[in-house]
């Protein structure tokens, strides 16, 4: 029992350490990737390279002044983005970090945990996250705040539903729902026992995700809620110090969790190319394989910051109408297409 | 399965949500709160529904709280819209003033 | 063949008024209540006085519910049926003086009424009684609500809910007996004497009570009457004789056909006080009828005196008391019909009924005096008048009945003749006023309503036979029936 | 133990505590570290340097609402084709039809809304 | 179930006929698809289909209902012509009626515990919306809101009710709880019986028995007359079919347990709205409580013997084309006016005999004046209830008929003995074809009972 308890204890310490590391570093990685883009030096005065930078950003959100708005509901200014930044760290939970290391006798995963409903939990956690949001636009009582509260509530929202229904063309493939198992099936890949990842089954419902991933984190080219042309700072117009800067956390965390998400569905998790082929013992595999994930994770954050710097934001009726009109329509055919080859091909 | 929770609790559980909501729905004012008892009422039936049907292993109990759910969102949109609606004409979600029609 | 023609010709004609100009509704609904006439005279042609119910249609109705269409005439029927045959022209006609509102409703209305009247006094089945008991309600309340007098909203549903109300009991009584009926339940009258025979005597009393207050509303019987007068008053006079000349006996014919000998035990218990209500109700109206300012209200209070005289002699289960009943019934009818219509002359002439403001149409109108003279003496019950015979014959049994009973309700002529004497006394004799100097006399039409009912009066009061012949065997049958009943329960 | 289902959640909810306790202790950190020079103007809502005028609570664009409730309703009508695709190789043939007609009549909904304008932006 | 299906296709057909060019036909195949439907449901008479592993099954009992509120509904399209005149609602009312129509057939047919939740909401979600049809006017919304509140409210309780019984019987299959039932005569948990009584609390609300009844006078005044016209008829039918079909067939077992309750609402609900319906001024308001009157009649029949349900059909079918010809000149009289009192009906006779002796007779048949179909119901319930020995019981029935005759006469008497100085009212052809059938419909049901009454006799 408490042995458990306490591979549990540090499985779980070392996500949420690794999830803030990697929060804080994507934050500098942003500002360096569109230094690159633009061709710009980007941050570079805190230690070489800039690299103490997200430390410095921490310190200053520590030691900067608490400013709640007269006018504000107090308790719930606070606990918007509280809210966020709980959902966002618990998102990260049921992920599948890596495949199991067997130390003596004892097999340990390196999943913290594994539900069978593992996919409907990261969306419930997830959809959570709004109410961050929505809390925190409304309590501020600020006009541009309320705007980019319920245009981000309606964002995401309606991307959900997208994003949920892409999903079910996967489950059909794989009967299952649990993150560890839907990864467990796309064990070798390309060569060895020939498990394709997902992606090569499931390119349109890849597709879907990914713009809803975007849309949900409301990142470029769907960051309507905040885009300061029009909203200033939208719903985190008021925040200033660490509640700001668990919005801006809460958001690269997401973006971290998302990309996690997408890697383990559809880019084989931990899996990695002839990785039955090498002859290597169970462990070293696990642990390549944990290499290997987050080096996915790194390309899609990179790919999320790439996007960022490169297409313009929708306007607001496009990204509705992008979501519910074609999205949607995708998804159910991509439903009805997957639903029928595997019908046709049993 | 481990049952290891006697089912006894979850009847008294729902039963004690049931009968929150009842006197919520009797008792509030606010229509948006009534709305909520209500919804407690229907979640105290899902949640008594998901203990049976563990206790019985008979899946048809949890599939009556899909549908509990699809008709209890389909209702809040309903009710919400009549809501809107409400205050639209009153500018008010109070009950109260809906005496108009009492005899 | 015949009597479903009997009944259902009013409404065929009632329905045809509808297809004519309204202002032709009046002499096509006269040709129908005379052409009825011509039916029921041919029935009485037919009838053959000794042969108990005849012309009998039996037709499957409502399966389900035990209901079959099943009517007869006996000598019983046939009394009150030509009754009602020979009224409703004269009712008719008695209207043609006025003009009134969408006429093709009014004598559609009344020619319904007839129908469900005949139907009523016809129907061998106890839910088809029912049936046309409660039709005959409809077309009577809505001529009293649409054509009536002041505050007749209020009234004429008192009347409705009073009806109702006593039927609704009925109804009940009647179903239960339904159910006491052996094997598939029926409504058959003879099944139900056999049932209603059949049960305890608690049962007997609470079906004699259910029943009783259903006739007694309808006649009405002291202390069931305070619809009555009010109702009378407001109505349109043709409702007025419609309702005293012809409804109020269905709910004695009621008591004949449908309580009497479906529930003798209940008869055998509770008759005298049955008996002992009708006299308390006879000096009551009286006495009422003794001091009423209005002349309508003043018949009204009489007519409810009449009809206890009535209700009291057929309790008495004896021959001669029912067969007075049925004298007295035609008697009343007809007596009653030329009175309101009388009233009716003069209130169009005088504006009032008030008695103290008549006086002195003896005078100006002499042949209106006569008419009225002798149906008063009708009224009054004067011998060589059909009143006498009738209610001879009734305080005759009920003497035998109670000797102390008979001799109260003797009382009743006198206080009869007292109120009619004083109402003569106030309306035709004494001096004329501005209201009374310009009386006018009968006119033709008036005279073709009122001449054949002094004749009627008069030969029923001078020769009864054949009309008593009629109804004897029928009567005879059915006492006998009880009686046999009664003894071999003892 | 190890395979209980209330065992399954243990790492959550400890997962739970550690981001709790992150949190409150970070705020209850900047709360005490931060400085506090409050003033009238610092505390007002921003907006864009103008005096801030009305409350901000105001009546929003019905479309947003209309949003809200059909999102419930697809979402809860989403749930339903969960268990489906889970067990899509046991249904079979005939599964996939009735699904197809669920789906089907949840985009003839759909299409009303679309037509009906329910979700149109642009105006 | 063809009928069903026939049905539910006519409501999504109706819904898409927004788009095509399709609004102007969209009437008459609504009238079309409806007897159809009536059509199909008489073609499977006798045979007993079930549908969905037994979740529906149609039985005589369902197919009578489902025609019987097909048939209605034809005739309440028939009567609110005008409440589909606005070009812009057309199509979405239409198919909200379909629907709540689909329910009702649902809620007649059901074997299943869920069948009888779908069945109810699909009626109830269509309605609320229906009810509150009249945006602008706070009554409408009022109506709308309150109907909401209730009937989720009742949603409540009869789910926990289920959700119960599912606990104690492990089914939601009607015939597997009653087989249940009938095995364990002793052997069932309390919690069973307790959850039988919530579903009766549910579905009392659903029909409206006092003293559950409240909110239905606030929802019948509020909502459009056309509105309240189809609540007190189908919805009506349907709500009762639903209650008799489970207390009759599954719960009949356990008559002990709810005999009682349900004899106690039934005089609740025969004395109290008859009494309250007197003073009533707002005519809408006053057939509110008669309809919720008329029920306390159908439960007497019946708890007198709840497997003959013959009766209760027959009553029902009375009731409905008593109260649509009622409601047919009362939406004729009210005009544009939002609260119609007993005043409107000043002189009526004079304006307009056709609604005056329309309205005369749909009155006079609700309170059960015979011949009328109206008395015959009553008739058959009474009959029915001093057959099986409840004679107190119709006595009190018989008093609140009464009281019952009293309310409607108001009307009556103040359409022929008031006099009004308002215009006279035109009716159209179509009107009174309308008015002629639905009298003539009265009367037919009242000559010839047996048509309807040996339905349930094979």
């Amino acid at each position: 029992m408490s042995e458990f308890l306490i591979y549990k204890l540090i499985l779980v310490g070392s996500v949420f350490g690794i999830t803030l590391f990697v929060a804080a570093y994507s934050t500098y990685a942003e500002r360096k990737v569109a230094a690159f883009l633009q061709d710009r030096v980007g941050p570079d005065r805190a230690g070489p390279f800039g690299i103490f930078q997200p430390l410095a950003d921490g310190m200053k959100f520590i030691y900067k002044e608490e400013i709640i708005p007269v006018v504000s509901n107090k308790f719930l200014f606070v606990l918007g983005p509280c809210l966020a930044m709980l959902t966002a760290m618990m998102a990260g939970v049921l992920i599948p970090w890596g495949n199991t290391l067997i130390i003596g006798d004892q097999v340990y995963s390196l999943q913290i945990a594994d539900l069978n409903v593992g996919i409907l939990y990261v969306f419930g956690v997830v959809s959570i996250g709004v109410y961050g949001i929505m809390i925190g636009g409304w309590a501020s009582n600020n006009k541009f705040s309320l705007l980019g509260a319920i245009r981000a509530s309606a964002q995401m929202i309606s991307y959900e539903i997208a994003m949920g229904l892409s999903i079910i063309a996967l489950i059909i493939m794989t009967g299952t729902l649990s993150l560890g198992e839907i990864s467990a099936q796309q064990a070798g890949g390309v060569g060895g026992d020939w498990n394709m990842w997902n992606v090569v089954y499931q390119p349109l419902g890849f597709l879907i995700f990914i713009v809803c991933a975007f849309a949900e984190c409301n990142r470029t080219p769907f960051d309507l809620p905040e885009c300061e042309t029009e909203l200033v700072g939208g719903y985190h117009t008021e925040y200033s110090s660490m509640k700001l800067g668990f919005y801006l956390f809460a958001e690269y965390i997401n973006m971290f969790v998302s990309s996690a998400v997408i890697s383990t569905l559809y880019f084989g998790g931990y899996n990695f190319p002839f990785m039955n082929d090498l002859g290597l013992d169970h462990n070293t595999i696990s642990i390549i394989g944990t290499v290997v994930l987050f080096g996915k994770i790194s390309f899609f954050i990179f790919f999320f910051m790439w996007i960022r710097w490169t297409i313009p934001r929708f306007r607001y009726d496009q990204l509705m109408n992008l979501g519910w009109k074609i999205l949607i329509p995708l998804a159910v055919f991509n439903i009805f297409l997957t639903g029928l080859v595997m019908i046709l091909l049993k | 399965m481990v049952k290891t929770v006697p089912l006894d609790y979850y009847l008294w559980l729902a039963a004690a949500l049931f009968t929150i909501g009842v006197l919520g729905v009797l008792y509030r004012r606010n229509a948006i709160i009534i709305f909520m008892c209500i919804e407690l009422m229907l979640n105290a039936v899902n949640l008594l529904l998901v203990a049976f049907s563990t206790y019985l292993n008979d899946a048809s109990g949890q599939v009556f709280v899909f549908f509990i759910m699809a008709v209890a969102a389909a209702e809040v949109a309903v009710g919400l819209a009549i809501l809107v609606m409400m205050y639209r004409n009153t500018k008010s979600v109070d009950i109260n003033i809906l005496n108009r029609l009492k005899w | 063949m015949l009597t479903l023609l009997l009944i259902f010709f009013p409404l065929v004609a009632a329905l045809l008024l509808f297809v004519f100009k309204p202002q032709s509704a009046k002499s096509i609904a006269l040709t129908a209540a005379l052409l009825e006439l011509v039916i029921s005279l041919v029935v009485v042609v037919e009838f053959n006085k000794t042969g108990g119910p005849q012309f009998e249609v039996n037709i499957p109705w409502i399966t389900s519910l035990g209901l079959n269409f099943s009517a007869a005439i006996d000598g019983i029927s046939l009394l009150l049926v030509l009754l009602t045959t020979v009224l409703v022209p004269l009712i008719i006609l008695s209207s043609f003086s006025k003009t009134y509102d969408k006429p093709s409703t009014f004598y559609g209305l009344i020619l319904t009424m007839q129908m469900a009247l005949i139907g009523v006094f016809v129907a061998r089945d106890g839910l088809l009684f029912y049936l046309f008991w409660e039709v005959a309600l409809i077309p009577i309340y809505f001529i009293c609500l649409i054509w009536g007098g002041e505050d007749r909203g209020r009234i004429t549903f008192k009347f409705f809910v009073y009806t109702l109300a006593g039927s609704l009991f009925m109804l009940i009584g009647l179903v239960y007996l339904y159910f006491q009926t052996p094997g598939t339940h029926t409504f058959d009258i003879q099944a139900l004497y056999d049932a209603g025979r059949s049960l305890s005597s608690t049962e007997q009393s609470l079906i004699f009570w259910a029943l009783f207050v259903a006739f007694a509303i309808k006649m009405p019987v002291f202390p069931f009457h305070t619809w009555q007068p009010d109702t009378y008053t407001v109505s349109p006079v043709q409702g007025t004789m419609l309702l005293s000349g012809i409804m109020l006996k269905m709910g004695i014919y009621g008591v004949i056909r449908w309580l009497i000998p479906v529930v003798p035990g209940g008869v055998a218990e509770w008759g005298l006080t049955a008996v002992i209500i009708s006299v308390i109700g006879i000096i009551y109206a009286s006495c009422i009828a003794i001091v009423q300012k209005d002349f309508k209200r003043l018949i009204a209070y009489s007519s409810i005196a009449h009809v206890g005289l009535i209700s009291a002699g057929i309790f008495t289960l004896d021959a001669v008391g029912v067969q007075g009943a049925m004298i007295q019934m035609l008697s009343h009818g007809i007596i009653v019909f030329a009175l309101f219509y009388i009233i009716e002359i003069i209130f169009d002439r005088t504006k009032t009924r008030a008695l103290s403001e008549l006086g002195g149409i003896r005078n100006a109108a002499p042949i209106l005096t006569t008419v009225f003279v002798i149906t008063m003496l009708g009224s009054v019950a004067l011998p060589f008048t059909s009143g006498f015979v009738g209610e001879f014959l009734l305080i005759n049994s009920l003497f035998q009945y109670k000797p102390a009973l008979g001799a109260i309700a003797g009382v009743t002529i006198i206080l009869g003749a007292v109120y009619m004497l004083r109402t003569f006394q106030k309306s035709m004799s004494g001096e004329a006023n501005s209201r009374t100097a310009s009386f006018i006399d009968l006119t033709g039409q008036e005279k073709l309503v009122l001449y054949p009912v002094v004749l009627l009066i008069i030969i029923i009061g001078i020769y009864p036979a054949p009309l008593l012949e009629i109804s004897e065997s029928a009567v005879n049958t059915l006492l006998q029936s009880i009686s046999a009943v009664t003894a071999s329960a003892n | 133990m190890e395979n209980s289902d209330l065992a399954q959640y243990l790492p959550i909810a400890l997962m739970f505590l550690f981001a709790m306790g992150f949190i409150v202790v970070t705020m209850i950190a900047t709360h005490a570290l931060g400085p506090k020079r409050k003033s009238k103007v610092k505390l007002d809502t921003f907006e864009c340097g103008i005096e801030s005028k009305g409350n901000a609570r105001v009546p929003f664009n019905i479309k947003y609402f209309l949003v809200a409730i059909l999102f419930v309703l697809f979402d809860v009508e989403v749930i339903f084709m969960y268990p489906w695709a889970v067990n899509f190789k046991e249904l079979g043939e005939p599964g996939f039809i009735q699904m197809i007609t669920f789906i089907a009549l949840l985009l003839v909904g759909f299409f009303y809304l679309i037509k009906k304008g329910a979700l149109k932006w642009e105006d | 179930m063809n009928a069903l299906f026939v049905i539910t296709g006519l409501g999504i057909v109706s819904l898409l006929a927004e788009f095509g060019n399709l609004k102007r036909w969209l009437t008459a195949f609504v009238l079309v698809g409806l007897t159809a439907a009536v059509i199909l449901a008489a073609l499977d008479w006798n045979t007993t289909q079930r549908y969905f592993s037994d979740m529906l099954v149609f039985d005589n009992q369902a197919l009578a209902f489902t025609a019987l509120i097909s048939i209605s509904t034809i005739l309440w399209f028939w009567l609110s012509v005008d409440y589909f005149a606005t070009q812009t609602h057309r199509t979405d009312r239409t198919s909200l009626v379909i629907f709540a129509v689909v329910g009702s057939v649902i809620m007649a047919s059901f074997n299943n515990m869920a069948m009888l939740f779908l069945g109810i909401e699909i009626l109830s979600m269509s309605l609320y919306v229906l009810a509150g049809s009249r945006k602008d006017s706070l009554s409408s919304t009022e109506a709308a809101f309150k109907y909401f509140l209730m009937g989720s409210f009742a949603t409540g309780f009869l789910l926990f009710g289920i959700a119960l019984i599912y606990g104690a019987t492990g089914s939601f299959h009607i015939h597997t709880i009653a087989q249940t039932i009938a095995a364990n005569p002793a052997g069932l948990p309390t919690f069973f019986y307790a959850g039988v009584l919530l579903m009766l609390i549910g579905l009392a609300f659903k029909i409206s028995a006092v003293p559950f009844h409240f909110w239905a006078p606030d929802v019948y005044s509020g909502s459009p007359t056309t509105v309240t016209a189809f609540m007190s008829t189908v919805v009506k039918v349907a709500a009762i079919g639903a209650f008799i079909r489970i207390f009759s067939s599954c719960f009949v077992a356990v008559e002990s347990t709810w005999s009682l309750v349900l004899q106690v609402i039934m005089i609740l609900t025969l004395v109290i709205p008859n009494i309250t319906a007197v003073y009533q001024n707002n005519v809408k308001r006053m057939l509110a409580y008669s309809s919720v009157g008329h029920v306390g009649y159908i439960l007497l029949a019946f708890v007198s013997s709840p497997t003959e349900t013959g009766t209760i059909f027959y009553y029902l079918t009375t009731y409905s084309v008593s109260s649509l010809a009622a409601f047919s000149v009362l939406h004729l009289v009210e005009g544009n006016s939002e609260e119609i009192t007993v005043d409107y009906f000043n002189g009526l006779f004079k304006k307009n005999s056709w609604l005056a002796v329309t309205i005369t007779i749909a009155l006079l048949s609700l309170a059960g004046i015979p011949p009328l179909a109206g008395f015959f119901g009553k008739y058959m319930v009474f009959a029915q209830a001093i057959n099986h020995g409840y004679t107190s019981l119709v006595i009190v029935a018989v008093i609140t008929s009464l009281i019952g005759v009293y309310y409607y006469f108001r009307i009556i008497i103040a359409m022929y003995f008031n006099e009004s100085s308002a215009p006279s009212i035109t009716l159209t052809a179509s009107q009174k074809m309308l008015l002629f059938v639905l009298i003539a419909l009265t009367f037919a049901l009242g000559l010839f009972p047996d048509v309807i009454m040996t339905l349930f006799r094979a």
